[in-house]
């Protein structure tokens, strides 16, 4: 019982790190039609600048701030570089584009910082563990990634559904044309859009750092079950990305912890272990087929 | 017979005066992608090694990226147009895997710094192939003999569901003999919460795991993360805890107990010197096993180098067969299938003064191991 | 009409004589960098039938490519082992049963596919293909027989009566006379009454369902030919590499080939193959330079493609002043 | 006699609004059967739903004396149904000659043949021949459609619908936005295909419903509310006061 419980919060803060790496994405995807393969490269600059700063100023905060701005400075740079002039294009041409990206983010990181990972501690106040329920400490780390995952989802609410951008970004999430008309200044909005979605990546990143290991190529791994979040949330919808996220997080981790022991009891030794890993590795794409089978368009389709 | 051939491919090396230049030796290796630092620790540590022997010698690096295809087609290029007769540097098992036959099979020599699958070890063993690092198997035995002289008798295992994963969970299962409880990781998953939670649950004496690379530092800062770190010891092979996985892992390794064939801490004249070596040449970056195996496969082509007085294959081959080199591990030896027999240790991650990690041996468990494969090989 | 015949048989005959003037210059390995980047071309090309005539993004290609390859590998091993397959099929090193094998069962896995995945469209049909090729992927690391992520040595290539398929050349021309057989072939598929039909329901699938065109059945018909060409240029690779393993399905090879074909030119036949031959030269020479080869690599494709649409195909062309 | 058409009950609801309320109309042999109505009347669901693009919620369609109504689009055109698209709707990369081509072909079947080279089909290419001698498209033959005029790319619309040889053609606004010399022009057309085929026309041009029609049908919110010649509707105070009488107004 305290087993599941604890699963479950696993799953949720997994779940809040893909959901804040698919809320840009989604936007991205659903305002300006882009298929953006180098979100990742975001996730990974949040987490290489954090790291980076934390360990030259020894403040976790710090780092959390320089891996915002870095993360979005470079958001807006490779927007306005990069992606201004292609999205008239086709998204072949987008997907090559970003393709390119991805190499070149991840030999310029091996430039500046070298091939060895980086080393990152976690903000004193975190540390320690919590002991929510009687017999189960949890790390007190893992919980304010969550709450942090919480918190932005309730502030991107706020932005969409409160305020004159997020009526514009809803607009232009379900009608690309109509925004257009509206003669607001659309390249401000897109180059802002981006950038937000790049410092979101980026969030995740800083988050991550004390996690996961901060090494070159850290944001392709994650990247696809991003765009798996995307799609099952419906492309353009921050609420599917949030649903999605959750639920996915929530899936893969169940998945992992319990199917292999629900195998071996059904059928005998080391083959069940393997066999449930290597369903519990499909799962998300399974979902993801079964999904797309009965709602083509995804949960929460923005698009008619 | 085959000391004639020797003798008469020496005599051969002794009319031909080797080339100015030096010999060129082929080094494909990981460079890129998060396994990149392995690639260099290899090209490193290589160079230092062949420099101690004062041999003439060219490096030619490239960069395989993990990507066996890849690896063919420079090991092709190598081969078959600069003419290459001697390579080494490959990390990754399923590189060697494709490479290796294509390079005995030109007729060249191939000397493994790391990477030592058992299919390349058994009956397909051959003897342009030489491993100087250890059998995959091995890392594993010794961390399953370990945690049996520690007087465990359950643990959980945890590796990625490869085979060299699978291999590994195998290979600690055989040496420990007590009740294991296998859990197998995701490839490129790099959050193990599900896992710490399920070794909490099921409360074994040890933890055994084999995450190579990154995935190794968020396992082990994630074990500390959960608590686990003082309630439950962990053995380590030595590929889940090379000091620059330590260095990234920071206080949170403190307390580990690992297995090695060697340590940084070793009292031995030529292990000394590769220490002081590394420290003058690469100050910023830590010394791991990796380029220990290097620098050892830099000291055996080295010296074969010197003995066989330039690069006929023949030669070569006789002089590396010898092994006559001062390994920084000690005991070396190769065994029917030229693979490693070598002594394994324990070790203990202790904090230095300034709080972080450092390996120091402990004892020797094993003396002079082989490997289970060797004899099946007929050479 | 004349001119491309003229251009097509000069071709030919360059990379015909290929391991010649590899012998005579003393640059072997152009042997089977070519014969390499030849049998990615026919990969490309085939994920280009359905991507560039057909407007179906597909992101799963190497699924079928590696299935052909692991046709050939585990057909192999079995021969090698003296068992067979599930205890029914024994293995063979023919390369007459091999290929023709791999591009059958490349076809049923694309046919099982395509029945599911043409039911969506757009990105969501590049997703849920990526999906299917990440199954794939996961099942073949999973298959221990199989060495698992490690792959199978093939230690032979598979033999042709008559031919001495260890030679290095020989294998070469093989391939070469397949892909040019492979090339040959789609130039016939994209003018036929198929492909006529194929090319209208990329342009407009409304339409083409408004004369009576059931057009899930078209797609999906050209899905299958399509893994099959992949399936075909797997097993291919498998002789050339001699082992196959999960890289050939991974995602990243997937976006590979999808990258020569924008590279070289979407929608034209012979765009895929120089798409091929370009990165792949490109992305050999360099890591001979330098270690940090995939900075100029990205640079290079950013290039191409802020300052070209149409990829390289229409590079040339613009260059060649006509079609 | 059976109906070419028989649509009976056509019910069809998009949350809480219904755009076609209970529908029931016929086309006969050899008619041309107008559908008027303003804009939001539920004309296009009508038609979408008669093609098989969108499914009703109740109501029967037959084509022909067989009930087409679950069938998916291209197996209702085998049975005999052709169309034309409000906004034209071509292949328009192709030429003209290969867009007529293709629809051809379409009938023909053979459609998966890979060996073959439709190029060098005379069966097709003699039958496109044929058209163009016939059409005014004569001499834009070989035109990319992206290059052609509005009033052109209607005439092609008409001529592939109608290579198809259909027993019923729907007409979905053929003479919008065409001027007055090309509304002539495919008035004209039209009257030449009359013995081809039934056809169903929705049109806002009154004059051409006028021309051409034999019987009129008069939608409004969804629902049929007045249907018989061009006199009867002309007559009918009920259409004259929800629909005729804002268009003189």
């Amino acid at each position: 019982m305290i087993l599941l419980f604890e699963q479950l919060l696993n799953g949720l803060q997994y779940g809040v790190t893909l959901f804040l790496l698919a809320a840009g994405l989604t936007l991205i995807f659903g305002i300006m039609g882009v298929i953006n393969l180098a979100h990742g490269a975001f996730y990974m600059v949040g987490a290489f600048a954090g790291a980076w700063v934390s360990i030259q100023t020894g403040s976790f905060w710090g780092g959390l701030l320089a891996g915002l701005a870095a993360s979005a400075i470079v958001g807006i740079v490779v927007e306005l570089g990069v992606m201004r002039r292609l999205y008239a294009r086709d998204h072949l041409d987008q997907v090559l584009a970003t393709f390119a990206l991805i190499l070149i983010f991840n030999q310029s990181t091996v430039l500046i910082f070298g091939r060895q990972p980086l080393f990152t501690s976690l903000p004193e106040v975190f540390s320690g563990s919590i002991e929510i329920i009687p017999g189960l400490p949890y790390p007190t780390f893992r919980l304010f990634v969550i709450a942090v995952g919480l918190a932005v989802a309730v502030g991107l609410y706020l932005l969409i559904n409160k305020t004159r951008i997020g009526m514009l970004v809803r607009a232009g999430a379900s009608n690309r044309q109509m925004v257009r008309a509206l003669g607001v200044n659309i390249q401000g909005l897109y180059t802002a859009i981006f950038g937000l979605g790049a410092l979101l990546a980026g969030l995740a990143g800083v988050m991550a750092s004390p996690i996961v290991s901060v090494q070159v190529g850290m944001g392709d791994e994650i990247i696809l079950a991003t765009f798996v979040v995307v799609v099952i949330g419906g492309v353009g919808s921050v609420k599917g990305a949030f649903v999605a996220g959750i639920v996915l997080g929530m899936c893969d981790t169940m998945l992992r912890a319990f199917l292999p022991g629900l195998l071996q009891q059904a059928m005998p030794g080391p083959e069940a272990q393997a066999l449930g890993v290597g369903i519990s590795s499909m799962g998300i794409y399974l979902m993801m087929a079964l999904v797309l089978l009965v709602r083509p368009r995804g949960l929460f389709a923005a698009q008619g | 017979m085959k000391r004639l051939l020797t003798s008469a491919s020496v005599l051969v090396a002794l009319a031909v005066p080797s080339f100015a230049e030096g010999t060129k030796i082929g080094v494909i290796t990981t460079l890129s992608g998060p396994a990149g630092y392995l690639g260099e620790q290899i090209r490193n540590g290589l160079k230092l090694g062949l420099d101690a022997t004062g041999a003439a010698y060219e490096l030619v690096v490239e960069d395989d990226g993990r990507d066996p295809n890849t690896g063919v087609q420079i090991a092709d290029r190598m081969l078959n147009e600069e003419g290459i007769t001697l390579l080494t540097g490959i990390v990754f098992s399923n590189v060697s895997g494709a490479v290796v036959p294509e390079v005995t099979d030109a007729g060249a020599i191939y000397v493994s710094p790391n990477a030592a699958p058992s299919g390349l070890a058994g009956a397909k063993c051959h003897p342009n192939y030489f491993v100087v690092s250890w059998q995959n198997d091995s890392l594993h035995e010794a961390s399953g003999a370990a945690a049996k002289k520690l007087g465990y008798t359950t643990a959980v295992a945890l590796a990625p569901n490869y085979q060299a994963g699978k291999d590994a969970i195998a290979g600690f299962t055989r040496e420990f003999g007590g009740e294991v409880t296998e859990i197998y990781t995701g490839v490129e998953q790099s959050d193990f919460a599900s896992e710490m939670a399920q070794i909490r649950d099921k409360a074994a004496q040890v933890v055994f795991q084999f995450h190579p690379g990154g995935q190794g530092i968020a396992f082990l800062k994630q074990y500390q993360q959960a608590g686990l770190l003082g309630s439950i010891p962990m053995v380590l092979s030595e590929p889940s805890y090379d000091s620059v996985i330590l260095k990234a892992v920071g206080p949170a390794a403190v307390g580990l107990t690992g297995t090695t064939h060697w340590n940084a801490d070793f009292d031995n004249a030529a292990s000394k010197a590769m220490v002081a070596a590394w420290a003058a040449a690469f100050p910023e970056t830590p010394l791991t096993t990796y380029a220990q195996q290097a620098y050892d496969t830099g000291l055996l082509i080295g010296g074969a180098l010197n003995t066989a007085g330039g690069e006929d294959v023949a030669a070569l081959q006789a002089a590396m067969k010898a092994a006559d080199f001062a390994s920084t591990r000690g005991n070396f030896a190769f065994g029917a299938n030229q693979h490693p027999v070598q002594d394994w240790y324990l070790t203990a991650i202790e904090a230095d003064s300034a709080g972080n990690p450092v390996i120091v041996t402990k004892e020797k468990i094993i003396e002079a191991a082989g490997d289970v494969y060797a004899a099946d090989c007929k050479m | 009409m004349k001119r491309e015949h003229i251009i097509l048989a000069a071709v030919f005959v360059v990379l015909a004589l290929v391991p010649f003037a590899a012998e005579l210059t003393g640059q072997a390995s152009w042997t089977r960098l070519v014969g390499q980047a030849l049998i990615y071309g026919m990969a490309a090309a085939s994920l280009n039938f359905i991507l560039g005539y057909g407007g179906m993004v597909s992101f799963g290609h190497a699924a079928f490519f590696g299935i052909g390859g692991y046709v050939v590998g585990i057909m192999y091993h079995h021969f090698d082992a003296g068992t067979a397959f599930l205890g029914l099929i024994p293995g063979t090193d023919q390369m007459l049963i091999t290929l023709p094998a791999a591009i059958l069962i490349a076809g049923l896995a694309a046919a099982l596919v395509g029945a599911m995945s043409l039911r969506t469209g757009g990105v969501q049909f590049i997703m849920i293909t990526l999906a299917f090729a990440q199954m794939f992927f996961f099942l073949f690391i999973s298959l221990k027989t199989y060495g698992g992520e490690d792959g199978i040595m093939v230690r032979r290539t598979n033999s042709l009566p008559g031919l001495n398929m260890r030679d290095k050349a020989t294998l070469y021309w093989v391939v070469l006379g397949l892909a040019a057989a492979y090339y040959l072939f789609l130039r016939r598929l994209v003018q036929s009454s198929f492909g006529q039909i194929i090319a209208g329901i990329r342009q407009n699938e409304r339409r083409m369902a408004a004369m009576g065109i059931s057009t899930y059945r078209y797609k999906l018909y050209a899905f299958v030919l399509s893994g099959m060409g992949a399936g075909l240029a797997g097993a291919l690779m498998v002789n050339f590499l001699r082992f196959a393993s999960p890289d050939m399905m991974h995602w990243s090879r997937s976006g590979e080939l999808m990258i020569m074909v924008i590279l070289g030119g979407v929608g034209t036949l012979a765009g895929p193959f120089i798409g091929a031959g370009v990165l792949f030269t490109l992305e050999t020479t360099l890591a001979r330079y330098t270690e940090h080869w995939m900075l100029p690599v990205g640079i290079i494709l950013l290039l191409v493609v802020m300052t070209s649409k149409g990829g390289l195909m229409a590079l040339l062309r613009r260059l060649g002043g006509k079609g | 006699m059976t109906h070419v058409l028989e649509i009976s009950g056509l019910l069809k609801t998009f949350g809480g609004l219904t755009a076609t309320d209970h529908v029931s109309l016929t086309v006969d042999t050899g008619e041309i059967h107008a559908l008027i109505g303003p804009n939001g009347a539920g004309k296009s669901t009508l038609i979408n739903q008669i093609c098989g693009e969108i499914t009703p919620n109740a109501g029967q369609i037959h084509l022909a004396g067989r009930d087409i109504t679950r069938l998916p689009p291209a197996d209702r055109v085998a049975l005999g149904l052709g169309r034309t698209f409000q906004i034209t709707s071509l292949l328009d990369d192709m030429t003209v000659r290969e867009n007529l081509g293709l629809a051809v072909q379409a009938r023909e079947g053979g459609n998966f043949r890979i060996f073959d080279r439709a190029a060098k089909r005379a069966e097709i290419w003699d039958e496109v021949a044929t058209i163009l001698k016939d059409s005014a498209l004569g001499d834009r033959a070989d035109v990319t459609v992206a290059d052609l005029a509005h009033g052109e790319k209607k005439q092609l619309e008409l001529a592939m619908a109608l290579s198809q040889r259909p027993r019923l053609l729907l007409l979905d606004e053929p003479m919008a936005g065409l001027g007055h010399v090309e509304s002539q022009q495919m008035i004209e057309a039209l009257l030449a295909a009359r013995g081809e085929c039934a056809m169903l026309l929705v049109e806002h041009d009154m004059e051409a419903v006028f021309a051409l029609a034999d019987r009129i049908s008069v939608l409004v919110y969804g629902r049929i509310i007045a249907a018989g010649n061009a006199d009867d509707i002309r007559a009918n105070p009920t259409v004259r006061e929800a629909y005729l009488g804002e268009e003189e107004a």
